[in-house]
C-alpha cells in the first residue's frame, strides 16, 4: 500500500510543482504552492515523520501562502511573460541534476535498516531518551534537549526575519502619501474586514477559538505527540489572522496591540536564552537543562517546557508582526 | 522495494531542477521567491527520504508496544528547524519586494534593470 | 646608525612643525639637521673600527627576517657622500626656493629629509629585506618631490616615475629578494657573498638579471625611461635625484647584491652572469647618442646620467679588484660632477629663465662662475685629469686592461669621445658664441627674449662653488677614498 | 573568572546572540547604539581571552547541554577559528564605532534599535559559525549571518540596495542550500553531523559517489557564499549600495567567514580521506583564483564609483587567498590564512577612508573626489597609508602576506614562476587603481560646483587611523598573526603540533 502511495504522491508533486513554474497569474501559483505545501506535508507523513507533517502544513501551507498574499495585494498580479536567459539556465540546472542523480547510482538503498545513517547516532538517541527524559516523543527531546543549541540559533534566523520585516516595511513608503490619504475614503470601523458577509463572519466566530485552543494544545503537548513550539506559534498566528481578516486589521490591533507583538518576539527569545543561561549559572554547561531541578529527569522536563513556550512566544510574536506590516502597508 | 527508494532521490533531483530553473529564468521576483522555496523544500525530501526505514514508525513511544521499530529522529529535528529557515527566508524576501515595489514600481527584474541605467 | 636615520626624521618633523611659523627659521632647522647628520656620519667614519661589525636589529618581522643595521665601508662611503651634498644641497635649495619663490616650501623639505633618512637607511641595511624597505619609502618619499609643481607634466611625469620603479621593485626586485631568502634562509650580507653552493648554472645568470632590472634606481637600459620623466622636477629634486640619492641608492643596491650577496670569487668563475657589462656597455653607448640629439639642458644631464650610471654597473659586472675601486670612486665623483652640473643649469634657470642649448650661447659673461663651476663639471663628466672624474674613469680602465676585457675597453673610449661631443659644444658657446639680440635664437617660439640678469644669487653661487672645488680636491686627494674602499676589497 | 574560562564559547556566541532581544526594546535615541557597541566591544573581549587560551595550548572544546560530542552539538575553538575571530569581533568592533554619525543621518531614530539588532545578530552568525563543530549547526548560523546581513544591506537611503539585496538573497540562499545538500550527501553515507566524528567515519566509505559529490556541491556553495570569481555577481553591488559603516564591517568578514568553512571543510575533512583530493583541488580552485585576480582587479581599474572599485578589490584579494590555499603546502596556507588577516586590516581601513568622505561628499565617483586632499588632508592620507598596506609596500600587513605567497609559490618550480607573475601583475594593477584615486585627490582640480568641505568628523577620522596604524604595527611585528595562522596550516594539513 504505501508503495502505491508514494509513487501516486510523489508524481502529483511533480506535476504541481511545474504547475506552478508555469503558472502566469501569480494567485494561482500561490494556490498551487499551498496544494504543494500539503502534498509534501501527506508525504512526510507518510515517512513516518508527523512532527516535520504538522510544520510544512501549518507553516507551509498556512502562513507562507498569507505572507504570499499579502504581498501579492501590494504588487502586481500578474507575471509578464518575459523567461530571459532560458538556455544557460537549462545548462545549468541539467548539471545540477546530474550530478545529484549520479550520487544516487552507488548502493543507495531506500530505508533499509542497516544503512550507515540509522547505525550510528540514531538508534543512540531512541535509547536514551527514555533514560534521560523520559518524553515519548523522541523528535521533540532532541529538538529540545540533545540539539537544544541547534532550535536556539533556529530561533534566532526567525527573530532576524521578523527584525527584518519590521525594519523594512517601517519606513513611510514613497508613494505620495498626501495623495494616498484623501484619495482611499477613510475606511470606518465598521466597513473594515468582511463583518458583513454572513457566512465567513459567522463560521469565522466559531473557527477562531477553536484554533487557538488547538495551538495551546499543540504547544503543551508537545512531548507526548507531535507537536511543539514553531508548530503551536503557526497555528496560534493563523488564528488571529484569521481574526484579523475577520473583524479587520485595527481590530485584531486591538486584541494583540504592536507592544505586546514585540514583547513577545523579544520575550520568547530571551526566555530561551535565560534557560540556557540559568543552566550555566546553576553549575551546567549552556543548556543543560538537568540542573534545574534536584531530579535531572523533571529538570529536563521543565527545560523542554520551559524552551518551547519561549519558541511559539516568539514565532507566533514574529509571523503576526509581519502580517501586520504587510497589512498595514496598503493603508498608506 | 529498491526501485521505490530511487523514485524519492529522482523525485528530489526533478523538484530541485524545477525549483533552479524557476530561480534562473523567470524574471519575476515572486516567481523567483517561489522557485527559491521549492528549491529548499526539494531538500527536505531528501533528508526525511534518508530517515525512512521499512515498516518502522514514527520516534514516539506508546506505553503498551514495547518491541517498536523506529524511523530515525534526527533527520527530521534538522527538517524542522530547515523549514523554519525558509519560511523566515521567504518572508525576508517579500518584505524586499514589497520595497522594490514602491521604490521602483514593478517587481520584473529586467524593467528594474532599466530603470536604474535611466 | 640608528641616529643616522633617525635625525633626517626627527629633522622633517621639525621642519613640518617650524615650516608653517616662518621661513628664516624653517631654513635654520633644514641646516642643522644636515649638520648634525654630517657630523654623525663623520663619527662614525673615524672610529670606523670598533662601530662597523656589530649589527643593530630594530625588528623581527618573521623569523629569519630582520630590520638590521650595519655600517660597513661601502656603506660608510656612500652615507658620507650624501650626507656632505645634502648640506650644500641644502642652502642650494634654500635659496632657489627663495629666488623662485615656489609653493608649499615646508612639504619640499620635509620630503626632501624623508628621502635622505631613507637613503640612510638604504646605506646602512644590513640585510635584503631592510634594503628593499627603504628602497620603497625613497621612491615614495621622492615621489611627492617630482610632482611637487602639481601641474599636468609633472603629475604625469611623476606617475611615469612611481609606475617604473613600482614595477621594477615589485615585479622583479621583490621575487628575486623572496627566491634568495628561499634558496639560502638568510638575506643578510655577508663579504665573499651567501649563494655559494645554494645555486650554479644559467640560473644565476637569471637570479642576477632579476636583481640589475628589479633595482630601476640604477637605470639600466630597458628600465631608464623614469629617470627622464622625473625632469619635470624643480632643479634641486633633480641635483637630489640624479646625483645624491635616488641613482647612487640603485647603483649602491647593485654593487651591495654583487658583492655581498653572489660574491666576487662566485661570480668569476660562474659562466652565465657574463652579459653585464655588454647590457651596461650597451646602455652607456645608447644614453650618450641619445644625449647628443637632446635639446633641454636638464634632459641631457638625465641621459648623461643614465649613461654614468652604467659606468658604474659595468665595472662591477667585471669583478675585477681594481675595477670594483674605480665603480665605487666613480659613484663619489660623478656624484660631486653632475650636482654641479644640474646646480649651474637651476642658476642659469633661475635667473635666466633659459633651459634650451641654444639660448645659452654667451651666457659665460654674464654668469662667469656659474660657468666655470658648469665647465668643471663637464670635464670630470668626460674625465679630463684635473677632475675627479679622471680618477675613476682610470681605475676603471686599469681593471679593464688587467682582465684583457677589450669591450669594456672599447667602451670606454667611444663614450669619452660622445661624453666630449655633447658636453664641450656647450662649454665652448658659452664662453665664446656671441650673445644674439631678438628673437633669433629662440627658434622654437619660446618667448624668452634676452633680458639683462647678472650673476646667479649668492647662496646658490656659494654652493655651486664648493661641489666644483671638491670635484677638483677629489682629484688630488683621493687617497683616502681609495684607502677605504681597499679595505673593503681585503674583506674586512 | 577561571569559572567562567570553561563557558568561554559558548559565551563568546551567547554574548552577542543573547544582547539582541533587550537591545530591540531600547527606545531611548542613542541607547541602542552604545549598547551594541558595547556588546560588540566584549564579545572582542572574549575572542582575545579565547586566543590567548589557544596560544597557550589548550584544546578549547565545549559540549552544549553536557551531551557528549556525537549526539549533543559541541563548540571547538583552534587556531584558525581564534585567528578568524579576531578579524570578525574586531571589524564590527570598529565599524560600530565609527557607524554612529552615519547612521543617524541616514536611517531615522524609531528604526534604529533594529538595525543595530541585525548588526548584533550578523555578529552573533558569524562568531557562531566560527566557534561550531557541528555540520548543520553551522548551516543554522550561516542562515542567522545572511540573513541579518541582507537587512544591514538593504538599511541604507539608497533604493539600487534592494535589487542589489534581492539578488545576493537568492545567490546567498542557493549557496546555503547547495551546502545543506552537501551535508546531507555525508550525513547519509557517515551518519553523523559533528566534523571530527565525520572526519574519522568518512575513511571507510571516501571512495564511493556520495561523499564526492557532496564534496562537489558543498565547495560550489560555500565559494558562491565567498564570492569566489565566476559565482561573485552579487558582491560588487551589494557592497556599492549598502550604508558605508555596514561594508566597513562586511567587506572585511563576511567572504572570510565563507572562506574558512571552505578550506575547514575541504582540508580537515575531504584533504586526508579522498583519493586525490589535493589535485582535484588546486585544478579547480587554482584556476578560479587567478582568474579572480587578474579579472577583478583589472574590472576594478576602470570602475568609475570608489565603493565598487573596492568591492572589486575584495573579489580579487580572495583571489589571492584561494591561490594560497591552492598550492596545498603548509606555506601556501599559512600565506593564505595570513591574508585573511591582513586584507581584513588593510579592507576595514580603506573603507573607513570612505565613510570619512561619505559624511563630506556627496558622491563617490572619483571625478567629483578631484582636490579633496586639500579640505580633507588627514582622511586622505589614511587613505594612502592604507592603499600601500593593500599594495603591500613593506612595512605594511599586506607584504607580509604577500611574502608568504610569493615564498610558497616559488617551492612550486615553473608553475611558482607563472604565479608568482599573476601575483605581481594583481599587485601592480592594485597600485594602479589606488594611485588613479590618489592622484584625483591630491593633484585634481576640485571642480567649480563642490562646496567648500571641511574634514571628516572627528569620531570616524579617529577610528579610521586607529586601523591604519594598526596595518604598520602589523606590518612591523606580525607574530602574533604569523603564529596563528601557521599554527592553523598544520592543523588543516592535518599534522596537528
Amino acid at each position: 500500500m504505501t508503495v502505491f502511495f508514494g509513487v501516486f504522491l510523489l508524481t502529483l508533486l511533480l506535476i504541481v510543482a511545474i504547475a506552478i513554474v508555469r503558472a502566469d497569474n501569480l494567485f494561482v501559483a500561490v494556490m498551487l504552492g499551498g496544494i504543494f505545501s500539503l502534498l509534501m506535508a501527506t508525504i512526510f507523513f507518510l515517512l513516518d515523520a508527523p512532527d516535520v507533517a504538522l510544520t510544512e502544513a501549518a507553516v507551509g501551507a498556512g502562513i507562507s501562502t498569507v505572507l504570499y498574499l499579502a504581498a501579492l495585494a501590494l504588487t502586481a498580479e500578474r507575471e509578464k511573460r518575459h523567461t530571459v536567459h532560458q538556455i544557460k539556465a537549462l545548462v545549468v540546472v541539467t548539471t545540477t541534476a546530474l550530478l545529484v542523480i549520479f550520487a544516487t547510482f552507488d548502493n543507495v538503498q531506500f530505508g533499509d535498516p542497516t544503512a550507515p545513517v540509522h547505525v550510528h547516532v540514531g538508534p543512540w538517541y531512541l535509547e536514551n531518551t527514555q533514560r534521560y527524559m523520559d518524553i515519548p516523543n523522541v523528535v521533540t527531546a532532541i529538538l529540545g534537549s540533545f540539539r537544544g543549541y541547534d532550535t536556539l540559533g533556529e530561533l534566532f534566523v526567525v527573530f532576524t526575519a521578523g527584525i527584518g520585516v519590521l525594519f523594512l516595511l517601517g519606513t513611510r513608503p514613497k508613494k505620495d502619501t498626501e495623495a494616498a490619504e484623501t484619495l482611499i475614503p477613510q475606511q470606518s470601523e465598521t466597513s473594515e474586514g468582511l463583518r458583513n458577509y454572513l457566512i465567513p463572519r459567522l463560521t469565522g466566530r466559531l473557527l477562531v477559538p477553536i484554533i487557538l485552543l488547538f495551538g495551546l494544545y499543540v504547544q503543551f503537548h508537545g512531548e507526548y505527540s507531535p507537536g511543539g513550539g514553531f508548530q503551536a506559534g503557526a497555528i496560534i498566528a493563523a488564528g488571529i489572522i484569521l481574526y484579523a481578516l475577520l473583524e479587520g486589521e485595527t481590530a485584531a490591533l486591538r486584541v494583540v496591540p504592536q507592544w505586546m507583538l514585540m514583547a513577545l518576539m523579544a520575550g520568547g527569545a530571551l526566555l530561551y536564552g535565560m534557560v540556557g543561561v540559568v543552566g550555566m549559572l546553576l553549575g551546567g554547561q549552556f543548556l543543560d537543562y538537568s540542573v534545574l531541578a534536584d531530579n535531572p529527569v523533571t529538570g529536563q522536563q521543565l527545560g523542554i517546557l520551559l524552551i518551547e513556550l519561549g519558541v511559539g512566544m516568539t514565532v507566533s510574536g514574529v509571523l503576526l508582526s509581519i502580517f501586520h506590516a504587510f497589512a498595514a502597508r496598503d493603508k498608506y | 522495494m529498491d526501485w521505490l527508494g530511487v523514485y524519492y532521490y529522482w523525485a528530489f533531483a526533478a523538484l530541485l531542477m524545477i525549483g533552479f530553473y524557476a530561480v534562473i529564468a523567470k524574471s519575476n521576483l515572486i516567481k523567483k521567491l517561489i522557485g527559491l522555496s521549492m528549491f529548499q523544500s526539494a531538500v527536505f525530501l531528501l533528508y526525511i527520504t534518508m530517515g525512512k526505514i521499512d515498516d518502522g514508525t514514527a520516534p514516539i513511544y506508546h506505553e503498551g508496544i514495547s518491541q517498536q521499530i523506529f524511523s530515525n529522529p534526527l533527520p527530521q529535528v534538522l527538517i524542522l528547524t530547515a523549514i523554519v529557515v525558509g519560511i523566515s527566508t521567504v518572508a525576508l524576501g517579500l518584505g524586499i519586494i514589497v520595497r522594490i515595489q514602491e521604490e521602483y514600481g514593478s517587481i520584473e527584474e529586467h524593467e528594474i534593470l532599466g530603470i536604474d541605467e535611466r | 646608525m640608528m641616529s643616522a636615520i633617525g635625525i633626517p626624521i626627527i629633522g622633517a618633523v621639525a621642519i613640518l612643525v617650524v615650516g608653517k611659523i616662518s621661513s628664516n627659521a624653517r631654513a635654520a632647522v633644514v641646516l642643522l639637521t644636515a649638520g648634525a647628520l654630517v657630523w654623525v656620519v663623520a663619527g662614525l667614519l673615524l672610529n670606523l673600527q670598533a662601530s662597523q661589525l656589530e649589527v643593530v636589529q630594530i625588528a623581527e618581522i618573521v623569523p629569519g627576517i630582520t630590520i638590521a643595521l650595519r655600517a660597513e665601508p661601502l656603506g660608510l662611503i656612500f652615507a658620507a657622500l650624501a650626507s656632505v651634498l645634502w648640506v650644500i644641497n641644502s642652502v642650494y635649495s634654500i635659496g632657489y626656493v627663495r629666488a623662485n619663490n615656489e609653493s608649499n616650501q615646508t612639504r619640499f623639505f620635509v620630503f626632501f629629509s624623508l628621502a635622505i633618512a631613507a637613503t640612510m637607511g638604504v646605506a646602512f641595511s644590513a640585510n635584503l629585506f631592510t634594503l628593499f624597505l627603504f628602497y620603497e619609502l625613497l621612491t615614495l618619499s621622492t615621489y611627492p618631490l617630482v610632482a611637487h609643481k602639481g601641474d599636468e607634466s609633472s603629475v604625469r611625469g611623476a606617475r611615469v616615475y612611481l609606475g617604473v620603479l613600482l614595477v621594477t621593485s615589485i615585479g622583479f626586485f621583490l621575487p628575486a629578494i623572496i627566491w634568495t631568502y628561499a634558496l639560502t634562509g638568510t638575506g643578510d650580507f655577508v663579504t665573499g657573498g651567501i649563494l655559494q653552493g645554494h645555486i650554479d648554472g644559467p640560473v644565476v645568470g637569471l637570479l642576477l638579471g632579476l636583481f640589475v632590472f628589479g633595482v630601476g634606481k640604477a637605470a639600466v637600459m630597458p628600465v631608464h625611461r623614469w629617470l627622464p620623466a622625473a625632469m619635470v622636477a624643480p632643479t634641486p629634486v633633480s641635483a637630489l635625484l640624479h646625483a645624491v640619492a635616488v641613482v647612487k641608492a640603485g647603483v649602491f643596491a647593485i654593487t651591495k647584491i654583487v658583492l655581498y650577496i653572489f660574491g666576487g670569487d662566485f661570480l668569476g668563475a660562474e659562466a652565465s652572469i657574463k652579459w653585464l657589462p655588454y647590457v651596461a656597455a650597451f646602455t652607456i653607448i645608447a644614453a650618450s647618442i641619445v644625449a647628443l640629439h637632446q635639446q633641454n639642458l636638464k634632459r641631457m644631464l638625465a641621459y648623461s646620467t643614465v649613461a654614468q650610471l652604467s659606468y658604474i654597473v659595468m665595472a662591477i659586472g667585471m669583478i675585477n679588484p681594481l675595477a670594483n675601486i674605480g665603480a665605487m670612486l666613480h659613484i663619489v665623483t660623478h656624484a660631486f660632477g653632475k650636482i654641479t652640473l644640474f646646480f649651474a643649469a637651476g642658476a642659469i634657470y633661475t635667473v635666466s629663465k633659459k633651459t634650451e642649448l641654444n639660448q645659452l650661447r654667451g651666457i659665460g659673461r654674464r654668469m662667469p662662475w656659474t660657468m666655470l663651476a658648469f665647465s668643471i663639471g663637464a670635464l670630470s663628466m668626460i674625465g679630463v685629469p684635473p677632475t675627479a672624474g679622471f680618477v675613476s674613469k682610470w681605475y676603471i680602465l686599469a681593471g679593464a686592461i688587467q682582465t684583457d676585457h677589450y669591450a669594456v675597453i672599447a667602451t670606454l673610449v667611444v663614450s669619452t669621445v660622445l661624453n666630449a661631443l655633447y658636453y664641450l659644444p656647450v662649454i665652448y658657446l658659452a664662453w665664446f658664441g656671441l650673445e644674439r639680440s631678438g628673437q633669433e635664437n629662440f627658434g622654437q617660439g619660446q618667448a624668452a627674449p634676452t633680458i639683462e640678469h647678472a650673476e646667479a644669487p649668492g647662496l646658490m653661487l656659494i654652493a655651486l662653488m664648493a661641489t666644483a672645488a671638491l670635484t677638483l680636491l677629489l682629484f688630488f686627494f683621493h687617497q683616502p677614498v681609495v684607502q677605504l674602499i681597499e679595505r673593503l676589497a681585503h674583506g674586512v | 573568572m577561571s569559572a567562567w574560562a570553561q563557558h568561554l564559547p559558548a559565551l563568546q556566541v551567547g554574548v552577542p546572540l543573547l544582547t539582541t532581544p533587550i537591545i530591540v526594546l531600547l527606545r531611548p535615541h542613542g541607547l541602542s547604539w552604545a549598547a551594541a557597541t558595547l556588546t560588540s566591544c566584549f564579545t572582542f573581549f572574549i575572542a582575545v581571552m579565547l586566543t590567548v587560551a589557544v596560544l597557550q595550548g589548550q584544546q578549547v572544546q565545549y559540549s552544549m547541554g553536557a551531551w557528549p560530542a556525537p549526539h549533543g552539538i559541541a563548540l571547538s575553538v583552534d587556531a584558525f577559528s581564534a585567528i578568524l575571530l579576531l578579524i570578525v569581533t574586531g571589524a564590527s568592533t570598529v565599524a560600530l564605532l565609527a557607524a554612529r554619525q552615519i547612521v543617524n543621518a541616514e536611517i531615522e531614530a524609531s528604526r534604529q534599535p533594529l538595525f543595530y539588532t541585525a548588526w548584533l545578530l550578523a555578529l552573533a552568525g558569524f562568531v557562531g559559525i566560527l566557534v561550531s563543530a557541528d555540520a548543520f549547526n553551522i548551516f543554522v548560523f550561516m542562515e542567522i549571518s545572511s540573513l541579518a546581513s541582507y537587512v544591514l544591506i538593504a538599511g541604507g537611503s539608497d533604493r539600487r540596495a534592494l535589487p542589489a539585496v534581492f539578488k545576493y538573497l537568492v545567490m546567498g540562499t542557493i549557496g546555503a542550500t547547495f551546502y545543506l545538500i552537501g551535508i546531507g550527501l555525508i550525513y547519509l553515507m557517515t551518519g553523523t553531523l559533528n566534523l571530527a566524528d565525520m572526519e574519522v567515519r568518512i575513511r571507510e566509505v571516501s571512495d564511493q559517489k556520495p561523499i564526492l559529490v557532496a564534496a562537489g556541491f558543498i565547495t560550489i556553495g560555500l565559494a558562491l557564499k565567498a564570492a569566489v570569481f565566476p559565482l561573485h555577481l552579487w558582491l560588487p553591488n551589494a557592497y556599492t549600495y549598502a550604508p558605508v559603516p555596514v561594508t566597513v564591517f562586511l567587506a572585511a568578514c563576511s567572504t572570510k567567514v565563507s572562506l574558512y568553512l571552505l578550506l575547514r571543510f575541504d582540508f580537515f575533512l575531504f584533504q586526508p580521506n579522498l583519493l586525490n583530493h589535493n589535485i582535484q583541488f588546486s585544478y579547480f580552485i587554482m584556476p578560479l583564483a587567478i582568474l579572480a585576480i587578474l579579472a577583478a582587479s583589472s574590472l576594478a581599474m576602470f570602475e568609475r564609483n570608489l565603493k565598487r572599485l573596492l568591492a572589486y578589490s575584495s573579489i580579487a584579494q580572495v583571489g589571492y587567498i584561494l591561490l594560497g590555499a591552492s598550492l596545498v603546502s603548509l606555506i601556501g596556507l599559512t600565506a593564505s590564512v595570513i591574508h585573511m588577516f591582513n586584507h581584513a586590516l588593510a579592507k576595514a581601513a580603506l573603507f573607513l577612508c570612505v565613510a570619512c568622505l561619505a559624511t563630506r561628499c556627496a558622491n563617490l565617483r572619483i571625478d567629483s573626489l578631484r582636490g579633496v586632499a586639500k579640505q580633507m588632508p588627514w582622511t586622505m592620507a589614511a587613505f594612502l597609508l592604507a592603499g600601500l598596506s593593500l599594495i603591500g609596500v613593506p612595512g605594511t600587513a599586506g607584504f607580509i602576506s604577500k611574502w608568504y605567497l610569493i615564498t610558497a609559490a616559488l617551492d612550486e618550480g615553473l608553475l611558482g614562476v607563472g604565479l608568482i607573475v599573476v601575483v605581481a601583475a594583481g599587485s601592480l594593477m592594485a597600485v594602479y587603481y589606488l594611485w588613479r584615486v590618489i592622484e584625483a585627490a591630491y593633484f585634481g582640480k576640485t571642480n567649480e560646483g563642490a562646496e567648500i568641505v571641511g574634514e571628516a568628523p572627528l569620531g570616524i577620522l579617529v577610528v579610521c587611523w586607529l586601523v591604519v596604524l594598526s596595518n604598520y604595527y602589523f606590518g612591523l611585528a606580525p607574530s602574533l598573526p604569523t603564529t596563528l595562522s601557521s599554527a592553523a596550516a598544520q592543523i588543516l594539513l592535518g599534522q596537528v603540533p
